[in-house]
């Protein structure tokens, strides 16, 4: 005898082979919820102006680090933006002016594209420093629109692209 | 077999190759391309596309010729990029969750295009070609209208200024080599995508073990003789549909792959050259409709892409126009398939041929029965 | 009951569904305001320019040769003709002819080629049929360039030497069938008679050939090949004379595209002529070994009709241009269902 | 296996056939083609045809239970093991792979709770040990690692025969035709295999149409003959005559009416050293003369070879050698020149060669006249076409059709829509229409009915002495030839063992199909 595997195996193996089947599919959900978390972008606006209503100034001149990023200097006025993934994150923020250095963590909600960090309100110790930033155009730069069709490019040789310009045909 | 007639075999054998081998070498000089720069865009474009290369084996296993139809895989990889980008998911992470997404659309685009094959046995490569516009007609149908309009798209960058619809250029900014540069090896002055080739290594392993598996065996069973599988009691179509699937599944990761070396995704027209590229890749490296290695994968990625590197160049310096370069490479490409497509159909037929050969000739028949055992029956009568 | 249920069955459903389709673009016309005597017109002479390229479909699908994806070969050879007789300065109707005689032996020796090929590769036939197609536009996509024409009409201006992308003929023989006896009617209307009149001739041509001795002949081969070998028809030969006749008829078809269209289209332009010339044909209810100018005829017209109506009518109804996805999914689906069609030739 | 009948729609094949086989056991199974043997054997077999056509009667009983099987799988199961005519080998596959296939060795892999069993892993070695057990059985030497398509015949035959060894629970195995591509050296070898496994317990059905091969392993032998188990009786005593008459017996009163005898002078037709190169009917060495104006018949068993005479004469199948008409060299491998000397040829392929099934019977019936001679055509347009002329075709059709009494609704109808028998007519006529001088029938009454056959032949038989035409008849129903022919061949192993005529002893001809020597039959 030997021991081959026939095809009609124990229904014991069956039921567990679904058992194992059905905790991949959790697996795969998990995985792919997982990268959601972990992979999801968020644009952080890094702020230096006065308040409006003149709560706090904004601080002359600071390097400022988000994670573990390279750090920019921002003077007053200034704003730039950094690129974090995830939502759990740390703010580094050192002062030119003597030496002082704030250190926060703050957390990003998961579908939020872009957030604002005040980093004179935050030096000022009033709340909410950040806050999520809407704008009506985003600043990814700007992509040509208009609707795919009729684009012929070279590449879809042998594809049934348009048939000729219909555009040139003489309308009777 | 005269020592001439093996010589001519394999010339006959590995003519695309020799035929490729020349021309790429004697369009070095005119490129004036240093041989670094080529070997640097040789290593990139291993990585890019081997992988895609890959997942034409399974199919050519089971017998169903060179898979067309892998074009729906790299659809389903596009799907999945579009979600990553919509969702905002960056990095290597933004590559995985396009994989979760492409997968279960590949997996179903797969399946259909194997039921749809079983349907034409025999007719498998113009089917799955035509299949592959078929599909890219409901491809564009859905990113087209659906996204944006039925599936709600977040990300409002990418979808069209009529409010539905993706963009004709997808920026893949956010998983811009986002693989590659996991680990980016510098050796000797040549950056090698360290991760990308681990990956394509273990596709590489998977598949040798596959080979090896009773689904593997079952398959080489398929593609050498239908009729024989199945009297032995192999699944015929269900095997096939596998293969079909397993390829399919394949060119899904292979085009995220592709795609994140290329940094943008052309949203209506990038997976068109998919197939051709594939498979023009393999036959160069060697293999043909029925057989095919591993081996013939990367000799033929290395040696199609060298060639598409220069050729342009070597158009511009000896022709004055490098339209002439583009179009020469787009010919070979399509000239290396034909070739490959009618040497095999020609050879198979004249195997066949010879193979009756045996019986043909009166009196130098083979040695079977000369007269018969005339002797024993007479001895009975 | 029955008749129809056959009926349906060997006409096929997809066809049934694109007919009524087609009808309820029509019907539905008037409602978004796209003028019913324009889209006449429009489909009129939108048949008349594709038709003979369906009709080159015809030869090989009787000869039992496929689907011809090589078309493109004819298609180059129409090419050929076309800039050679503007090279020529050749006007009007001597220019027109004149491309046709001269595409003439290109289409010949190429078809004589390609048959050649196709007769060492029976049963692959489609698949390389299509990658020859391929490899010999670009082929010519090179020659184009590099050729010597003269023309300034034809030349890039600033380069002096290399064929344009598209080359009008508006000085030479643009619309010459079209305005041919040409009849219109009302503003929107016209009938291109001439156009359709040349169509009937080839189409009433072929349909010489088939009932001819060699005809005869070729269906046979197309029907059964050992049937023909057995009744001593040559069946290589047969099938050569089909691809040369089919790859003519690609070359003629596509000049008279052309004087229609206005431009002759070099480079990479022919090869995404070639499947709508083989959706229509299926279409038009053909199966990949069996074809007829009835096949042709309606074929033609239900897929023209398609692509004329489909923009004005949905694009007026939804407001936005779903056509050129329509277009792919219908001839592609069509290919698709004519090849996975277990074919009823019962052995 | 008791009392099995079988009917196809109505046509018995199998008739109430009894036999008993016991362990260890070779029963030789003999009979004509069109005996039943087939069937016998598909029904044992559980084949879907059999289901398909409506079942059989009759119960089937291995070792004492009754068994029903609905597919191979289930006789496999059951322990039945078959090695059928053709091979059944993966040519690409090694001789362990093929003894193993679809039932390899396999260690399982993580994979397999994921996808299944499939996704197990084979183990080479293992199946490597099964093979070479399984050869060892048989007793010869194979070499476990060698590919099928690199083997000689022989060594595939036993690659198959080790495969139904390899399963354990094989009791009994049945062999179609074993020795038919065989060499002698190698059927020697397979025989003394099959007594070895025998000897091992195993029961063994053996069919062959050598008969000398199934009195020299066989412990008893069953003759069929039309659907009957006429013989069933050990193998003691018993010569092959006695078997060769027992497979074609009829008593003469059947066999329905003779020709007269007739005397030809001269000869009209001469084939020398004809070969052909016809795929499971190759023409080795056959050399005849066939006088003017008679009906010359060429019998044998399926697979001898018949059939490739006249497709290789006619130049449908490679051929080589000499044939001459009249004096004149027939070129071989060009149908055009084969018909336009003269010759025409009615397919035993009806539906594959003989028809244009999607086509009017016009065209069925003038098409090669068409082609050979041009006829049927008239001038169109001044001259510069010819076209059909579908009027005359019709004449030419109704003709027929009057003549044949062809039962069609028109001359326009499909040949498709037609019944065998009338489309078996077409086909004369579609001979008839060139006017041969010689023509060839090849199994012209396959597959039609009573009615029909006797039409037929009548047919034949008229147009011969009506016309005086030549006609060489090859048929595997030897009634039917002697009942028409002048004179009657056999072929055996692509080579003709003998002529006789139709008034022969039924034995003699029996004894030339086994494949008795050429000079045995020449001495009686």
């Amino acid at each position: 005898m030997n021991d081959t595997i026939t095809a009609k195996s124990a229904p014991q193996s069956k039921t567990r082979r679904r058992l194992v089947q059905g905790g991949l599919l959790v697996v795969y959900i998990l995985i792919m919820v997982l990268m959601i978390f972990t992979g999801r972008r968020h644009t952080i606006l890094i702020d230096n102006k006065d308040a409006a209503d003149g709560s706090y100034s904004a601080i002359n001149g600071m390097e400022v680090a988000i994670d573990k990023q390279e750090s920019a200097e921002y003077y007053p006025g200034d704003r730039d933006r950094a690129l974090v993934q995830g939502q759990r994150h740390t703010i580094q923020v050192t002062i030119f002016d003597g030496n002082t250095s704030i250190e926060k963590t703050f957390t990003v909600p998961l579908w939020s594209d872009m957030m604002i960090i005040s980093v004179p309100k935050m030096a000022a110790g009033l709340e909410p420093w950040i806050e999520p930033f809407t704008m009506a155009e985003q600043i990814e730069e700007a992509q040509e629109s208009g609707p795919p069709a009729g684009e012929m490019s070279f590449q879809s040789l042998g594809g049934p692209a348009p048939e000729g310009t219909e555009e040139a045909q003489p309308s009777p | 077999m005269s020592a001439q007639k093996k010589l001519s075999t394999m010339f006959s054998r590995y003519a695309v190759v020799i035929i490729f081998v020349i021309i790429t070498v004697a369009a070095i000089p005119p490129s004036g391309l240093s041989v670094t720069y080529i070997l640097q865009e040789i290593i990139t474009r291993l990585g890019r596309n081997s992988f895609l290369v890959l997942a034409l084996l399974l199919p050519i296993y089971a017998g169903m010729g060179l898979n067309f139809g892998m074009t729906l895989g790299a659809m389903a990889g596009q799907i999945g990029l579009i979600f990553a980008v919509n969702y905002g998911i960056a990095n290597w992470q933004g590559l995985v969750f396009a994989l979760l997404v492409g997968l279960p659309v590949a997996v179903l685009l797969g399946w259909i295009c194997g039921l749809v094959m079983n349907r034409a046995k025999g007719r498998e490569m113009v089917t799955g070609y035509i299949l592959a516009f078929f599909i890219n007609g409901i491809y564009q149908f859905f990113v087209m209208y659906m996204l944006g309009s039925v599936i709600p798209m977040g990300n409002k960058a990418i979808v069209l200024s009529r409010g539905y619809g993706i963009r004709n250029t997808l920026n893949l900014e956010s998983v811009r080599q986002s693989l590659d540069n996991i680990v980016m090896l510098r050796v000797a002055g040549f950056s090698i995508p360290l991760v990308t080739f681990i990956i394509i290594a273990l596709l590489c392993i998977f598949v040798m073990w596959f080979k090896k598996t009773k689904l593997g065996q079952d398959m080489r069973a398929v593609g050498q003789d239908m009729a024989v599988a199945e009297s032995a009691g192999i699944p015929v179509e269900k095997t096939r549909i596998v293969a079909i699937i397993i390829s399919t599944v394949l060119a899904c990761a292979g085009q995220i792959i592709f795609l994140q070396n290329m940094g943008n995704l052309a949203t209506y027209n990038a997976h068109d050259q998919t197939g051709f590229f594939a498979v023009a890749a393999i036959l160069v490296g060697g293999a043909s409709v029925t057989n095919a290695s591993i081996a013939n994968v990367f000799v033929g990625v290395m040696l199609l892409h060298a060639m598409f590197v220069v050729s342009p160049l070597a158009g511009q310096k000896l022709f004055g126009s490098a339209m002439i370069g583009e179009y020469f490479r787009q010919f070979i490409g399509y000239g290396v398939i034909a070739l490959s497509l009618v040497l095999y159909a020609w050879r198979t037929r004249k195997a066949a041929a010879e193979a009756r050969l045996s019986l043909r000739g009166a009196r130098s028949g083979p040695a079977k029965g000369n007269g018969k055992p005339a002797a024993e029956n007479g001895g009975q009568a | 009951m029955r008749n129809l249920k056959t009926f349906i069955q060997d006409f096929g459903w997809p066809r049934i569904i694109i007919f009524f389709f087609l009808v309820g673009l029509f019907i539905m016309a008037p409602f978004v305001r796209v003028r019913l005597d324009a889209s006449f017109s429009d489909v009129l002479n939108r048949f008349g320019q594709n038709a003979i390229m369906v009709l080159a479909m015809v030869p090989m699908i009787q000869s039992g040769c496929g689907l011809n994806f090589g078309l493109a070969l004819g298609l180059v050879s129409g090419l050929l003709g076309a800039t050679l007789s503007l090279q020529l300065q050749l006007h009007g109707m001597l220019g027109f002819l004149g491309a046709i005689v001269l595409a003439t032996p290109f289409s010949i020796i190429l078809g004589w080629f390609y048959a050649k090929l196709l007769n060492k590769v029976k049963g692959e036939e489609m698949t390389i049929a299509m990658y020859v197609g391929f490899s010999f536009i670009m082929f010519m996509c090179i020659m184009w360039l590099i050729l010597p024409y003269s023309n300034p009409t034809m030349v890039w201006g600033y380069a002096g030497k290399g064929l344009r992308t598209t080359i009008s003929v508006e000085n030479y023989w643009l619309h010459i069938l079209n305005d041919f006896l040409a009849i219109k009617i009302g503003e929107f209307f016209v009938f291109p008679t001439g156009l359709l009149l040349f169509v009937a001739l080839f189409a009433f041509l072929m349909w010489l050939f088939l009932r001819s001795r060699t005809g005869t002949a070729m269906t046979a081969v197309g029907s059964n090949p050992d049937f023909a070998r057995a009744s001593g028809v040559d069946v290589d030969k047969m099938r050569t004379i089909s691809v040369i006749l089919s790859t003519f008829l690609g070359a003629v078809g596509i000049i008279v595209y052309e004087q229609s269209f206005g431009f002759i289209q070099l480079y990479t332009a022919p090869s995404p002529m070639v499947f709508p010339a083989v959706a229509a044909i299926l279409i038009g209810g053909a199966s990949i070994n069996k074809a007829s100018m009835v096949n042709v005829l309606v074929g033609t017209i239900l897929f023209q009709g398609l692509l004329t109506m489909t923009p004005s009518v949905i694009n007026s109804l939804l407001q936005t241009d779903m056509s050129e996805v329509i277009r792919i999914i219908v001839s592609n689906g069509m290919i698709l269902y004519a090849l996975t069609r277990k074919i009823k030739v019962s052995k | 296996m008791e009392h099995v009948s079988k009917d196809f729609y109505g046509n018995v094949v199998l008739h109430d056939v009894s036999f008993e086989l016991r362990e260890g056991e070779i029963l030789g199974l003999v009979g004509e083609n069109g005996a039943g043997k087939t069937t016998l054997m598909s029904i044992l077999f559980g084949m879907p045809v059999i289901m398909e056509t409506g079942g059989f009667q009759g119960s089937i009983r291995i070792e004492g239970t009754e068994v029903h099987f609905s597919s191979p799988f289930d006789a496999l199961d059951a322990g039945l093991g078959m090695v059928h005519q053709e091979f059944s080998l993966i040519p690409g596959f090694t001789t362990t792979e093929n003894i193993v296939l679809n039932r390899e060795s396999m260690r399982r892999s993580v994979l397999n709770d994921v996808f299944g069993e499939r996704m197990s892993v084979l183990q080479r070695d293992r199946m490597r040990e099964r093979a070479r057990k399984a050869i060892g059985k048989l007793g010869v030497d194979l070499n476990p690692d060698m590919l099928v398509s690199e083997m000689p015949v022989g060594h595939k035959q036993f690659t198959e025969i080790a495969r139904e060894i390899d399963r354990e629970k094989t009791r009994i195995l049945i062999l179609d035709e074993p020795t038919a591509v065989l060499t002698e050296s190698e059927a020697e070898v397979l025989l003394q295999t099959l007594k070895r496994l025998a000897a091992e317990g195993i029961a063994i059905i053996f069919i062959s149409h050598r008969l000398q091969e199934v009195l020299a392993i066989a412990s008893r032998i069953v003759v069929l003959r039309d659907g009957h188990a006429v013989k069933d009786t050990a193998n003691e005593n018993i010569n092959m005559r006695d078997i060769a008459s027992w497979m074609v017996g009829r008593s003469l009163g059947e066999g329905g009416q003779r020709s007269e005898a007739r005397s030809f002078a001269e000869n009209t037709f001469r084939v020398q050293h004809l070969w052909v190169d016809m795929p499971g009917e190759t023409v080795r060495d056959v050399s005849f003369d066939v006088h003017r104006g008679e009906i010359f018949g060429i019998g044998g068993l399926a697979g001898q070879g018949k059939l490739g005479i006249p497709n290789g004469i006619m130049g449908l199948f490679p051929a080589g050698g000499e044939v001459v008409l009249d004096g004149k060299s027939v070129p071989l491998n060009d149908p055009a020149k084969a018909l336009a000397m003269g010759m025409a040829f009615v397919s035993e392929d009806r539906r594959g060669v003989g028809l244009l099934l999607d086509e009017s019977l016009e065209w069925n019936i003038a098409f090669t006249a068409i082609q050979v001679h041009g006829q049927y055509l008239k001038k169109a347009l001044f001259g510069l076409f010819s076209q059909r002329d579908e009027k005359a075709m019709e004449d030419l059709c109704q003709e027929y059709v009057k003549l044949l009494d062809i039962k069609c609704t028109s001359t326009k109808q499909k040949a498709k829509e037609l019944s065998g028998g009338n489309q078996q007519k077409i086909c004369l006529a579609k001979a008839f229409a060139i006017k041969p001088q010689l023509m060839f029938v090849s199994e012209p009454t396959r597959g039609i009915d009573v009615g029909a056959k006797k039409l037929v032949l009548d047919t034949l038989h008229h147009y011969n002495r009506d016309f005086g035409t030549t006609i060489v008849m090859v048929s595997s129903e030897l009634e039917e030839l002697r009942s028409i022919c002048d004179r009657i061949a056999i072929v055996d192993e692509g080579r003709i063992a003998g002529i006789l005529p139709p008034t022969a002893d039924i034995s003699e001809f029996g004894l030339l199909m086994s494949g008795a020597a050429v000079e045995e039959a020449v001495n009686a």
